[in-house]
């Protein structure tokens, strides 16, 4: 299926939730709203036309200048040989799907249900760029309400690093987070 | 003289390490003491020149029982099994065995006629000979231990069996 | 049961769970949290499992990653791709050169760059080189998990050699920065494809000998074999790539499914799990591998015996690119500062450890505005928790070592 | 935190002032040794009228205090001579050392068995340092010779002198074991194990090691009880020892001759455990708590099969005495327990691998597993009693190995019959040094054991870890059905077989040529890889190696 008559598939199915669809380009992608992602989650995975066996990546992306935050799926569509046992699962199809939120009150639903591997990466979105994933498996309960537990940087980490507004910490547990020299350079 | 010395060493060892395996709270510790004991009335045993009794005493209980002893005490749950607290019934009942123990001890020993001049210390016992008294003279008693040991084995071994639906 | 506290919920080493009672028959035991790294000799690296177990059973893993978090993607947006290519090295540092030439195509397919055949062919040379090293060190680290300590110096004494051919083209061993977007720093030193055939001929016959000092030692498929098994559904659904997920029977390689640089010129085989009996390919001359009673598809003996037999494959590979290295140029003709078009890219290259994905956000300067690194030791590294449940203390080595993670990359 | 004086740790530890004042003080107890020397010859003639144990207390011992320190004075003053002596002919120093060390022991025993002849030749009463000097051959006729002689005459003073041999030897065999180990680790790992230390082949490298163990901090954790983590190594190490006490290493060479040898042994090895699992369970460590339950765990399961191999040879002689047993082998290679049946043979097989359970080697090493246990249960031992861990292991090593000689493999005989040197061992010194190098001795007891020590060593560096559960299955299920039908079978051959009919020739001759080919297949392996391992391994790997 190409790319192009996935959009038309999903547009016809979900409609107004299809914000927009791009089939060109070196990164074909759909935004999806996101209220109703989890439901196209599924539909991507269990439809047969889709297929959408394998997610291989969730990029959490600062749009500052849009005041978004957006994370992006990469989803590839593996299909076994048919016929032989022997052969080489085929690439049917590969699409990236992104949902934005906006960016003092981010939340997008969590489809670590429909992808496994959604768990770690949604972990790391919300650890790095503080975006919440209600309905994550792994829960955390805190002064700034339930989202993900953390999973690169320490459970009490204050901040969200790869915010484009981040400030590193100028210590941390009582290590020192900026060396003199640091500070002396400006701060990005 | 020498062998007088040693005496009282190990009788002494074996003493100690008695009241220390009663008086200890750490369960752990007491098995430590236990080994003090068995390894001190095997001490004796060798004293006596019964060297087979000494070498089987280290063997079955201090080789094989003691570890057995430590590794059940592990098993358990630390809290509970490293500070024994007995209940007031508990004490009671234990030193009334004890009690009840000593006084058939204390009588068994001062009944025995001691002769003086019976010194099985030289030639010690010869194994051979015990292997034949037990499987002759003391067939029964040495068959039915075995029978009791099996008892116990198939015992353990229901009691340990995974549950099955 | 509700009232058990989870793993998640209080990771409080110091308290003991509560004595639970365990019906295990009427035995009553008791579990113990146990605390497995950060630093354990097994869990190759800065990994800390915590482990629920009651005495040699493990009821429950939870692996805690981040200790070697270096912000790696945060210093993606503050440099050029250049300047990134030293960074890529130190992701999985022990294939620095497979995540060189990752990082050179996303940022050539971003930029429209066209590489020179020589430089291509360089490239797949140095990958698949790295492909052997890295495999090397895996399953020699391997064997020490499962308490053989000789085949690992065995590996690393073959390691050295290819080090020995890396220092002689970029001047390190270890972070090699050599492929670069555009193509390689430098071109081969004369001697290099002599001394390169002359490796190949010294290796070729080892994994052979690796087979039968441990592939198939009785002890070593008794401790792997069965154990650790992962089915193609879940191996998918983790996004299990590499062998982990070949050895549950999916025959996917980007090399050969998508086939990018020039791995189409080459002929290899990929080898995946088989059922005992099975005859995995080799090239031909080679011994062949075949799977020993007792082991299922999918299990760790499976995920080790595949990186013996992708050895094989690379250093066939390797053959074929030396005996067609063309001449020419060993870089394209590329601005000294790319400047980044705006647009985006998503691109996998096949790593030895799996797939190692970049998406790369260019917003018309010369540093990206965004870099994602997508490790595959991260995904493979995420079943464990599923895997490493109500199974023995000690095969929880054998399972996070047939994964074969580098923590490097799971942090980044 | 407390307030601590900050430690300043570029200041060199090292001061010549040290050095100066050790030499100092070396020469000052060496004066006055020699003074004591003097002092006590003159005070011992006056007062004890030359009594010998007055003047060996005061004069001979000093005497010999004083060349002890000026010995160490000697060192300090000129080590680094002696350094670059040692390491040019280093491996001469070793060899000599070695020789050296035999000598010392057999002239010990020819000394106490000249006592002896004396003794014998002159019963009644206690020797007196005249008759000594008088029995002497001329060549050593001199009185501080029979001073040294006369006190060799006492049961206890004998038995000193072989508890500081088995000391010395359990702590010489352990030391050069570890560093036999890494060499052996090495040449299997193709690479050269430690080369440095000392010059020739980093001999020097256990001592060095034991120094730097010594100064290491002593760590005892918060957590843990005190008492038993201190005593757990000890409760290793002392069983071990006394296992050497009814070992005997030749026909004479046993510190007591137990009647029950063998079960004593076997009962002290078993109580080494315990300082094991004690030291895990003390550490407050949960990794040493696995450790030391898969100790016991493991322990207790091969005991019995290990038991039920050693009940054949015991059932072929029929004595528990482990010189009886010895003796009974001296009628040269066919005549060596395992080679009189297959079951013999086969139970000799069970012991080995039952043994290495028991001694915790490879492929059975799970208490001490570093892939996952960290260190089983010596995760929290540093220093010092971590060193006592390891020689109480190695000293359990050897005494099984001994153990599987003594029983199965000839004791201390050569695979030569021992009546062919009966005319060597009545001859004079030089003809007695060779019976004990060609026909029986210590040195064929040693020799054989550190052969079955290296089979442990090979394994180690060849096997990988089994899993507990395999463990016990390989105990349970294999090792224990296994030696209970070898009982079975040499209780029934033992029954139907009579000594010297051909069915017991045939078994006997096939099983003797059976070990002979093994053995021999080991050396002609061993020549094998050692002449073509340049095509075995590749020249890319061999030709850089020094002597290749």
């Amino acid at each position: 299926m190409s790319v192009e008559e996935i959009g038309s598939v999903l547009s016809e199915r979900f409609g107004d939730a299809i914000i927009e669809f791009v089939a060109a380009g070196l990164h074909p992608h759909a935004v999806v709203a996101a209220g109703r992602w989890h439901e196209v989650a599924t539909f991507l995975r269990d439809d047969p036309r889709m297929g959408f066996n394998m997610l291989r990546s969730v990029s959490g992306v600062d749009r500052q200048a849009q005041n978004e935050l957006e994370a992006v799926y990469d989803l590839i569509a593996m299909a076994p040989p048919e016929g032989s046992r022997e052969g080489f699962w085929a690439a049917r199809h590969a699409l990236a799907v992104k949902v934005r939120t906006e960016r003092a009150n981010p939340h997008i639903p969590s489809v670590a249900d429909v992808w496994p591997t959604a768990d770690w990466h949604e972990r790391e979105a919300y650890d790095l760029l503080g975006i919440v994933f209600d309905g994550h498996p792994d829960p955390v309960e805190d002064e700034a309400g339930r989202h993900p537990r953390r999973i690169l940087c320490p459970d009490d980490w204050q901040g969200h690093a790869l915010r484009k507004d981040y400030v590193f910490p100028e210590a941390y547990g009582g290590i020192p987070g900026r060396s003199e020299i640091d500070a002396s350079k400006p701060v990005k | 003289m020498l062998e007088a010395v040693l005496f009282y060493l190990f009788a002494g060892v074996v003493a100690v390490s008695g009241l220390a395996i009663v008086l200890s709270r750490n369960i752990v510790r007491a098995a430590a003491w236990l080994l003090g004991a068995l390894g001190g009335v095997g001490a004796l045993y060798f004293l006596m020149a019964a060297n087979f009794l000494g070498a089987i005493q280290l063997i079955v209980y201090a080789g094989g029982t003691l570890v057995l002893i430590v590794f059940g005490v592990m098993l358990t749950s630390r809290h509970a099994a490293a500070q024994a607290r007995p209940r007031r019934w508990e004490i009671i009942a234990g030193t009334a065995v004890c009690a009840l123990l000593f006084a058939a001890m204390s009588a068994a020993l001062l009944r025995t006629e001691w002769s003086s001049d019976a010194n099985p210390a030289t030639g010690g016992y010869p194994i051979a000979e015990i292997g034949n008294e037990l499987l002759t003279t003391y067939l029964v008693p040495f068959e039915v231990t075995s029978v009791l040991l099996l008892v116990v084995m198939i015992g353990a071994a229901y009691l340990a069996r995974p549950e099955r639906k | 049961m509700s009232t058990r506290r989870t793993l998640q919920s209080a990771p409080d080493l110091l308290a003991d769970l509560d004595a639970e009672a365990m019906d295990q028959g009427k035995l009553q035991t008791e579990e113990m949290l146990i605390n497995m790294g950060p630093q354990h000799p097994s869990t190759h690296g800065v990994l800390r499992l915590v482990l629920r177990t009651d005495g040699e059973m493990v009821l429950e893993t939870t692996p805690h990653i981040g200790y070697l978090h270096r912000c790696a993607e945060k210093i993606g947006e503050s440099v050029a791709p250049y300047q990134y290519v030293p960074y890529t090295d130190r992701l999985d540092y022990l294939s620095a050169m497979n995540n060189n030439h990752a990082w050179s195509l996303t940022i050539e397919k971003l930029c429209g760059i066209q590489v020179p055949e020589r430089a291509s062919t360089i490239r797949i040379i140095m990958a698949e080189l790295n492909r052997i090293a890295s495999h090397l060190v895996s399953l020699g680290t391997y064997g020490l998990d499962m308490g053989a300590f000789t085949p690992f110096l065995y590996t690393f004494r073959e390691r050295e050699y290819i080090l020995d051919l890396f220092e002689a083209v970029c001047g390190a061993r270890l972070t090699y920065s050599y492929i670069t977007p555009g193509g390689v720093t430098d071109d081969l030193t004369e001697d290099f494809v002599d001394r390169c055939r002359a490796f190949l001929d010294y290796f070729v016959p080892k994994p052979a000998e690796y087979n039968q000092l441990l592939s198939y030692n009785h002890i070593f498929i008794e401790r792997t074999a069965g154990v650790g098994v992962i089915s193609p559904r879940d191996a998918i659904a983790w996004g299990l790539t590499g062998t982990c997920l070949r050895a549950t029977g999916v025959k996917w390689d980007l090399r050969k499914c998508l086939a990018y640089d020039i791995y189409d010129r080459f002929e290899f085989e990929v080898p995946v799990g088989l059922p005992e009996g099975g005859v995995m390919p080799v090239p031909p001359g080679m011994p062949p591998v075949v799977v020993p009673a007792g082991v299922v598809v999918g299990d760790s003996w499976t995920r080790y015996a595949l990186r013996i037999v992708e050895m094989y494959w690379s250093a066939h590979i390797v053959r074929q690119a030396l005996d067609r290295l063309p001449a020419g140029e060993y870089r394209a003709k590329v601005p000294r500062t790319l400047k980044l078009p705006e647009a985006e890219i998503y691109f996998e290259a096949e790593n030895p450890r799996g797939q190692l994905g970049f998406y790369v956000v260019g917003n018309g300067t010369s540093i990206p505005s965004r870099v994602k690194v997508r490790g595959p030791c991260f995904n493979n590294l995420s079943i464990v928790s599923h895997v490493c449940r109500d199974c023995l203390l000690a095969d929880i080595p054998a399972i996070v070592g047939s994964i074969d993670i580098v923590l490097g990359e799971v942090d980044r | 935190m407390m307030n601590r004086a900050p430690v300043d740790i570029l200041r060199p530890r090292w001061n010549p002032a040290y050095f100066r004042r050790a030499q100092r003080g070396l020469a000052l107890v060496t004066l006055a040794l020699v003074a004591g020397a003097v002092v006590g010859r003159l005070i011992a003639g006056a007062l004890f009228g030359g009594h010998p144990p007055a003047l060996i207390l005061l004069s001979v011992l000093p005497a010999l205090g004083a060349m002890i320190t000026l010995a160490g004075l000697a060192a300090l003053t000129f080590w680094r001579p002696i350094a670059r002596f040692l390491r040019r002919f280093a491996v001469v120093v070793f060899y000599a050392a070695v020789v050296g060390l035999v000598a010392l022991v057999w002239v010990v025993a020819l000394a106490i068995d000249r006592v002896d002849g004396l003794a014998r030749a002159m019963p009644g009463g206690e020797l007196t340092t005249d008759a000594i000097y008088h029995g002497l051959p001329a060549a050593i006729r001199f009185r501080v010779v029979s001073w040294l002689l006369w006190p060799l005459q006492f049961p206890i003073v004998r038995d000193l002198i072989a508890l500081v041999g088995i000391v010395g030897f359990i702590n010489l065999f352990a030391a050069y074991a570890i560093w036999w180990e890494r060499k052996v680790a090495g040449r299997i790992q193709s690479r050269l194990g430690p080369m440095r230390v000392g010059g020739w082949h980093g001999w020097a490298q256990s001592p060095a090691d034991g120094i730097k163990l010594l100064g290491k901090e002593d760590l005892i954790p918060a957590g843990a009880d005190r008492v038993l983590f201190r005593l757990a190594p000890y409760l290793a190490f002392v069983p071990a020892v006394c296992g050497f006490v009814a070992l005997p290493f030749g026909s004479g060479w046993v510190f007591r001759d137990l009647d029950v040898a063998l079960v004593f042994v076997l009962a002290l090895v078993d109580i080494e455990v315990l300082g094991v699992i004690l030291g895990g369970w003390s550490s407050d460590n949960k990794w040493s708590l696995l450790g030391a339950m898969r100790e016991a765990c493991q322990l207790v399961a091969y005991e019995i099969p290990m038991g039920m191999a050693l009940l054949v040879p015991v059932m072929m002689i029929g004595t528990l005495s482990l010189t009886r047993i010895g003796d009974a082998q001296q009628y040269g290679w066919h005549s060596w327990l395992a080679f009189q049946n297959p079951f013999a043979f086969v139970a000799m097989v069970a012991y080995f691998i039952a043994s290495l359970a028991s001694c915790k080697r490879a492929p059975f090493d799970l208490p001490e597993a570093e892939s996952e246990l960290v260190a089983g249960f010596m995760t929290e031992y540093s220093g010092f009693r971590w060193c006592v861990f390891f020689f109480a292991e190695y000293a359990a090593m050897f005494i099984v190995s001994a153990l599987c000689v003594t029983l199965f493999l000839g004791a201390w005989y050569s695979p030569l019959p021992a009546s062919w040197g009966t005319g060597l061992a009545n001859g004079g010194l030089a003809a007695r040094a060779i019976h004990g190098v060609l026909f029986s001795g210590p040195l064929w007891f040693v020799a054989k054991s550190l052969f079955l020590i290296f089979m442990q060593m090979w394994l180690r560096w060849t096997l990988p870890r089994i899993r507990i559960d395999q463990v016990l299955y390989a105990c349970v299920q294999v090792l224990l059905p296994l030696t209970m039908l070898v009982v079975l079978g040499q209780t029934l051959w033992q029954l139907l077989v009579t000594p010297g009919s051909a069915v017991a020739v045939i078994a006997n001759v096939l099983c003797s040529l059976a070990g002979a080919v093994l053995l021999g297949g080991f050396y002609v392996l061993m020549a094998h890889g050692l002449l073509h391992r340049r095509r075995l391994v590749g020249a890319l790997a061999v030709d850089h190696l020094p002597g290749a």
